[in-house]
């Protein structure tokens, strides 16, 4: 069933009808949407059965949800960029004790400086924290994500987060194919716990582990997520049959056959990038993209696959591993570490500078002359920083850098990119 | 479904550590002996006994004081209770109320007709001379034994001292009669006003494998004192035996009693209740230095009984004593100090102390006396193989108590003799001290007082002067004991220790280690309320 | 077609985007509205974007070459950028009691078509039939009537399904008189009530 | 007594056991059936006080829940000691997460059993002194504050002993420890005014709040099986001495308990919704002396010189505290 609604909304709405059983809020922008939308669902009644409890804090969100899917209970929650950070230590408990929990993140930046605005330092800080990373491209996939999700998790016994844009896609009005309960019911079998805490049954869950068998448990925990690498396109195979709906997968390929130069990227920029892909195509310009949804685990196979054609590769990146470059970037290379290729990290769109077309346009039409830096920063102000650099080689003391900068630039919140 | 690997573990799994290793000191269960049973001269365990009463369970209570005094009754009567004198809770509150406990269960007994059994006979013969407590006490273990034990009594009634010598308000004689009848129920069998003038012929020409010599010390000790014709002076002893016999003296108005012994305040007491307005006791050291019981010289200043401290007397006329001030010396004896005081009074008795008439004794040879009693061995044996003796006629404390506990020994030893075997007791524990006690955990419980007869009926009566507990405040004497030394099974090992290494077997069946686990902290001796687990070091 | 919303914070500016593409989408037409996630202070300058294609949207950039504007607040009309990467023949509809001409910003419509810029005191409507100075709901059917991309029942349409009940209804009230008022308007393409 | 006092039972009366009790008045812990929820084997040094407190609590909580019990606890001794891999003391179905967050994981426990009907069973958290006073303390105020179905005992021996012996925020003050140590002008920990977890959770007038000490088993039972069977969020804080930390001997654990409780350091008494209700007299008073000198970290105040000031100011405390919750009072009911 089609509906014109916000992305948080039709995420909350098909969290509901996966049957949650607990889930945990804790208020942060841009995931607040989908939590106070299903709030309001489980306080109306239209989602039964399910405990909506109102935390103190991130870090006491995800506790909580450890708690409950410990207890056996389908638990749900969603975060954002500080909150993340502030709940790391359980994001790695959740994963380490092998609870089938799925967060949704709202990705927005890291402070300081304290900035709002989407870009992906959030989930990128815990992609190595042993849940499986799902980004969404579209508001649609988002929703879809999320049934894949708890039937993924619970079948792994392994915690997902799925990944989305916020305001790009969380605050965007967008037709939703909405589905509907029966549907869900039919694909995702109700939560049978690996291991359940249960005083018929009791057992001791999070047992200290010495160097006699941590190691284990660490490969073990990767070894999940390389079984995840062979359940998350069946998942979506069969999804497909359910819902007539393509979402989910390891990742989709966007004209990568033959194609000389191909972009790799997270997340909704790539309907961007595929805008600019196909009107650099009519000039003739042999170009493809690949758009990865399962972040973690990585598909290095399936990745090598897309990239079996390419001459080079520009990975764009909605985050930066400062002093390095890209962390996608790296992955990639992994994975195509053989071939000599070039591969370029573009760092774009950090604290919601919008990414858009004609700078796409121009940045691929350079990757295609190689004219690229291998770490390149698109439409970043050159002028403000070389300022404030002088100004710094200048007095000790030049001051707070963002608001050099943006005394520089002027008010900026009227100006449109 | 397969559970996560390492991170969740099934339960009990930690029984595989066995942090016994840990241990460099074990505990072990002992067993203390509880202060109350140290003292008692008649060897009563009587933290035994309490325990049973603690439960209300009489029967088994007062079976187990029996084993070693047949006289409850009498005992918690007339003991001075050297028990509680020992008794730990002093130190906490007061002492266990014992003796009127003890007292609660003869009395018991006898309201319940409980009865003792004799042993399968053995076809020994016993003569037992005397019938006072140690005599009784005697024939009673015999009897118990399975021998045929024989009482030659001089008197006119048994019971020696205790009914000749104990007033009737201290010691009512349907009590005494009660428990001398259970002991004849066994079938030993007293033969009155049979005085044994020559124990070598008896014994001989009634073949008797063994004797117990019980005849206590009835001479009274006397003191030269001048005197008119007129003076009126007699001894206490035969003062409370005419009393017994039902033909009171006239002792007049004003009666001087002189000395300071718990005879002393019994003919005092008497004379009070034969119509004496005035009752002096004269004694010539003072009230500390008094022999005689200090619950006796309570209740005799409670009835109007007076007292003339560290004097002697030193003539007497019809109606005048003349007394002599005394004064102690350095080593607290009392020396004449010259001065001289005219006392008015109608008669004076004598209560100097008894000695023991030995004429009977002369032609048993190998017996020896020294200072007017009989010597007797370890094992209460006299010089002569075969003839034991105990009582106030052997060197000792003169109670019905002692005489009791000598009774018991000797009937022990004389059993085994006529086994011609030797009768070695069991060897006694270390003592329980209260420092042995972790006493936090004994609820506060004050002692519960024995009502007494009000003054004025004592006066004139011979009503028992002291009263008995009811059921409820015996049970809760009984419950005020510590079982100082002895596990009474309180859980608390089972409950402070921190790694569930101690073992419940069972009510009754107390408790044991599991060295496996117990890593030896110590917690479960430092909380033993009652001082009966010893830390022990382990051989390293 | 590409509509980009001006006005201040707590104008429902976002909103109006929302109810543009709600009443795209009930014409059967795919549509993406979005916020330009500002801060949301109170008067602070907001925008906010509408997309509406016949086929699947992809573009996640903010317009840039709008296809139309709404300015909700005239005090916007002299801020930097305003009119950037406006269609030729686009459209402009501004919330102002007074002429397009006292505007003072000619210069920016001057090579737009007859007929597509229009001024209409959106306010005063609001406040006449809603009550509280919220032109966004009156812009719509004002917008409706001016560019003949959406029908006015879809515009209702959509005012109802984001506010149900009373509100929605004035608001609907508001947005048919100012639909009647800009297709009615006079060669000066200037409303005046 | 807030519990119900055993009538004059001889020795029994204060003991763990009372062969004259009949069975079912008697203590959990003298049961030959009691769960040994925390058993054998587990790696708590000799004489430890959280072991001893656990399995009393714990004990008591499954026979008041009938055995339907899940307890989640927070990291520390108690975890470290009874759960290492390959071995477990629990017999209780039993989960650790995090240092912080026990109560929101004991919360999240809850909320799923409501979610799944199970009403029967009842859940508890439990951790340190640290894990609850400190860096637990916003998931703690978070979960009173929700009123969530939880039990929350903190076993509280007053440092971080796990990683060894670092002060906490209820190291009493003067106290020696390995970030307090006892040099300089102002030896062992500083002259605060410490912090009362029972006051600060019946700040949030949870239904039910109480203290309780080794040294009382029966007091300690009543409280918790009291607590386990009211719903709504309830907090027990239990003095469990560290002879480790503390530098008392093994086998004085609970002596060195008692001493706190005698003195009035450590008051026992109950709260019902923000207000006291109910307190344990003190039954055999001490000087706070006879507690500090069984301890090695309060030798400063002794050696080489008698520090009267302090000694002087932490009999202060005990007496305020005799003061305001009236120990010295007998409970008449």
């Amino acid at each position: 069933m089609f509906k014109q609604i916000e992305g948080s909304r039709a995420v909350a709405e098909t969290v509901a009808l996966c049957r949650p059983q607990v889930i945990c809020a804790y208020p942060i922008t841009p995931q607040t949407h989908i939590v106070e939308a299903l709030g309001e669902m489980v306080k109306s009644g239209e989602l039964a059965g399910c405990e909506f409890v109102n935390v103190e804090s991130e870090f006491g969100a995800l506790s909580v949800a450890i708690g409950a899917s410990a207890a056996g209970a389908r638990s749900y929650t969603a975060t954002a960029s500080q909150g993340l950070l502030f709940m790391a230590e359980a994001v790695y408990n959740a994963s380490g004790l092998g609870l089938p929990i799925v967060m949704t993140i709202g990705n927005r930046a890291i402070g300081a400086p304290i900035n709002i605005w989407n870009d992906h330092s959030d989930s990128m800080s815990m992609r190595d924290a042993g849940w499986i990373q799902l980004f969404a491209e579209t508001n649609q996939e988002a929703a879809d994500l999320h049934i894949q999700a708890f039937r993924l998790a619970e079948e792994l016994s392994c915690p997902v987060m799925v990944c989305m844009d916020g305001f790009i896609l969380t605050h965007a009005y967008d037709r939703i194919d909405l589905a509907t309960q029966e549907q869900v019911d039919g694909w995702l079998p109700p939560y049978e716990p690996q291991q359940v805490l249960d005083p018929a049954d009791p057992v001791s869950i999070g047992a200290m582990v010495g160097p006699d068998a941590f190691a284990e448990v660490r490969y073990l925990a990767h070894h999940k997520q390389l079984r995840a690498l062979e359940r998350i396109p069946v998942l979506s195979r069969e999804f497909f049959k359910t819902f007539g709906r393509n979402s989910g997968g390891l990742l989709r390929t966007y004209h990568t056959d033959g194609a000389e130069t191909v972009v790799v990227a997270l997340g909704s920029v790539n309907g961007t990038i595929q805008e600019a892909v196909d009107e650099l195509r009519a000039d003739g310009v042999s170009i493809g993209s690949i758009s990865i949804c399962s972040y973690r685990p990585f598909p290095l196979a399936d990745v090598q696959a897309a990239l079996a054609d390419a001459k080079r590769v520009v990975v764009l990146e909605k985050s930066l591993a400062v002093g390095l470059g890209g962390m996608l970037a790296t992955d990639v290379q992994m994975a195509i570490q053989s071939r000599q290729r070039r591969v370029y990290t573009v760092i774009a769109g950090l604290g919601g500078r919008a990414i858009t077309k004609v700078s796409l346009m121009d940045l691929f039409r350079q990757a295609r002359r190689d004219a690229l830096e291998s770490v390149t920063f698109l439409d970043l102000n050159w002028d403000a920083i070389t300022r404030q650099l002088a100004r710094e080689t200048a007095v000790r003391r030049s001051g707070p850098i963002a608001e050099n900068i943006l005394k520089d630039l002027g008010e900026l919140s009227s100006r449109i990119a | 479904m397969e559970k996560p690997f390492a991170i969740t573990l099934d339960v009990g799994s930690s029984l595989a550590n066995h942090t016994g290793s840990w241990r460099t000191e074990r505990p072990v269960y002992v067993d203390r002996l509880p202060p109350c049973n140290h003292a008692c001269p008649a060897g009563e365990n009587i933290q035994g006994w309490l325990y049973y009463a603690e439960s209300g369970d009489y029967l088994r209570a007062w079976k187990s004081l029996v084993e070693n005094n047949p006289l409850p009754a009498i005992m918690g009567r007339v003991c001075y209770h050297p028990c509680e004198t020992g008794c730990n809770r002093a130190q906490l509150d007061q002492p266990v109320n014992i003796h009127a406990v003890e007292r609660f269960l003869g009395d018991e007994a006898i309201r319940r007709g409980w009865q003792f059994t004799p042993g399968t006979p053995t076809g020994k013969r016993v003569l037992v001379v005397g019938s006072g407590p140690s005599g009784l006490s005697a024939a009673y273990q015999l009897a118990r034994f399975g021998h045929q034990v024989i009482i030659y009594e001089a008197g006119p009634a048994a019971g020696g001292m205790m009914r000749f010598g104990i007033p009737k308000y201290r010691l009512p004689r349907e009590v005494l009669d009660a428990e001398i009848a259970r002991i004849t129920d066994m079938g030993v069998s007293i033969h009155l006003n049979t005085h044994v003038d020559d124990l070598a012929r008896v014994m001989q020409e009634e073949k008797f494998d063994a004797v117990f010599l019980a005849v206590g010390a009835h001479v009274a000790k006397r003191a030269y004192i001048p005197a008119g014709d007129a003076a009126k002076i007699l001894d206490a002893l035969a003062v409370l035996r005419s009393v017994e016999a039902g033909e009171p003296p006239l002792l007049g108005r004003r009666v001087l009693v002189y000395g300071g012994g718990n005879t002393a305040l019994d003919v005092a007491r008497t004379a009070k209740r034969l119509g004496a307005t005035e009752t002096l006791i004269v004694y010539r050291r003072n009230r500390e230095k008094m022999p005689a019981h200090d619950s006796e010289v309570q209740e005799a200043l409670e009835e109007g009984i007076q007292f003339k401290w560290l004097s002697t007397i030193k003539k007497a006329t019809d109606t005048t004593f003349t007394v002599e001030k005394m004064r102690l010396d350095e080593k607290g004896f009392p020396q004449p100090t010259g001065e001289f005081e005219t006392i008015e009074g109608d008669s004076l008795v004598l209560a100097l102390g008894q000695d023991v008439d030995l004429s009977f004794l002369e032609r048993v040879d190998g017996l020896e006396i020294v200072d007017g009693v009989v010597k007797v061995s370890a094992r209460m044996m006299t010089g002569h193989a075969g003839v034991f003796a105990g009582g106030d006629m052997v060197p000792a404390e003169r109670t019905v108590t002692v005489a009791v506990g000598h009774g018991k020994k000797a009937a022990r030893n004389i059993d085994a003799y006529l086994r011609s075997d030797v009768y070695n007791g069991p060897t006694k524990h270390e003592l329980a001290a209260f420092d042995k006690l972790n006493t936090w955990y004994y609820s506060d419980a004050p002692l519960t007082v024995q009502p007494l007869l009000d003054a004025a009926r004592r006066e004139s009566t011979f009503d028992e002067v002291v009263k008995g507990l009811d059921e409820n405040n015996a049970l809760f004497e009984a419950r005020r004991c510590l079982s100082c030394g002895n596990c009474f099974e309180c859980d608390n090992c089972y409950g402070v220790c921190p790694d569930n290494a101690v073992l419940k077997l069972g009510a009754g069946k107390r408790f044991e280690f599991n060295y496996d686990y117990c890593k030896g902290c110590g917690m479960c001796a430092a909380e033993c309320p009652c001082g009966a687990i010893e830390m022990v070091p382990e051989t390293i | 077609m590409q509509i980009r919303i001006h006005g201040r914070g707590g104008q429902g500016v976002v909103s109006a985007a929302e109810m543009l593409s709600i009443a795209a989408f009930l014409e059967g037409r795919y549509a993406q509205a979005f916020p330009s996630f500002g801060s949301e202070r109170m008067g602070a300058p907001v925008m906010a974007f509408c997309r509406i294609d016949d086929h699947p949207i992809r573009s996640r950039e903010p317009v840039m070459h709008p296809d139309a504007l709404i300015i909700q607040d005239p005090t916007l009309l002299h801020q930097a950028g305003l009119f950037d990467g406006l269609d030729p023949s686009g459209f402009v509809l501004i919330n102002s009691t007074r002429g397009l001409k006292e505007l003072g910003i000619a210069s920016a419509l001057e090579h737009l078509p007859p007929g597509h810029a229009c001024a209409m005191p959106a306010t005063e409507l609001a406040m006449r039939f809603v009550g509280r100075p919220l032109p966004n709901g009156t812009l719509l059917g004002g917008f409706a009537a001016m560019t003949g991309t959406l029908r006015l029942e879809s515009v209702v349409a959509a005012i109802r399904s984001k506010f149900p009940g009373k509100v929605g209804e004035s608001n609907v009230a508001a947005a048919e008189a100012a639909y009647e008022l800009v297709a009615h308007r006079g060669a000066l393409e200037e409303v005046h009530v | 007594m807030p519990f119900e006092q055993i009538k004059f039972y001889q020795t029994g009366t204060f003991t763990v056991g009372n062969r004259l009790l009949d069975i079912s008045d008697r203590a959990v812990q003298s049961d030959t059936k009691r769960s040994n929820a925390l058993n054998s084997g587990h790696r708590a040094c000799r004489g430890c006080g959280e072991a001893l407190g656990a399995r009393y609590a714990v004990d008591a909580a499954m026979r008041a829940a009938n055995k339907n019990l899940i307890a989640v606890n927070a990291t520390g001794c108690l975890e470290v000691f009874s759960t290492p891999y390959p071995e477990t003391s629990w017999q209780v179905a039993w989960m650790h997460s995090l240092f912080g967050n026990a109560s929101a994981v004991a919360a999240g426990v809850a909320a799923a059993m409501k979610a799944k009907g199970r009403k029967e069973v009842r859940v508890i958290a439990q951790g340190g002194d640290g894990g609850t006073a400190d860096i637990g303390m916003g998931c703690l105020s978070g979960m009173f504050e929700r009123n969530d179905d939880v039990l929350y005992i903190c076993y509280d021996n007053e440092a971080y002993m796990n990683t060894g012996v670092q002060r906490s925020g209820t190291t009493p003050a003067a106290a020696r420890t390995a970030t307090t140590p006892s040099v300089g002008p102002e030896p062992g920990n500083t002259f605060g005014q410490g912090k009362s977890l029972p006051l600060i959770a019946m700040a949030h007038h949870i239904p039910y709040v109480a203290t309780a000490s080794v040294a009382n088993l029966h007091d300690l039972e009543y409280k918790v099986e009291k607590a386990t069977v009211i719903h709504g969020a309830r907090y027990i804080h239990v003095h469990v001495p560290c002879p480790l930390g503390w530098g008392s001997e093994p086998h004085d654990t609970i002596k060195v308990a008692r001493a706190a409780v005698e003195s009035g350091l450590f008051p026992l008494f109950e709260a019902e919704f923000g207000d006291v209700t109910a307190h344990t007299p003190i039954r055999r008073p001490q000087p706070v002396e006879d507690y500090l000198k069984l301890q090695k970290r309060f030798a400063h105040l002794f050696r080489p010189v008698r520090d009267e000031i302090r000694l002087a100011a932490i009999q202060s405390i005990a007496d305020r505290n005799i003061q305001r919750f009236g120990l010295l009072e007998e409970v008449t009911r």
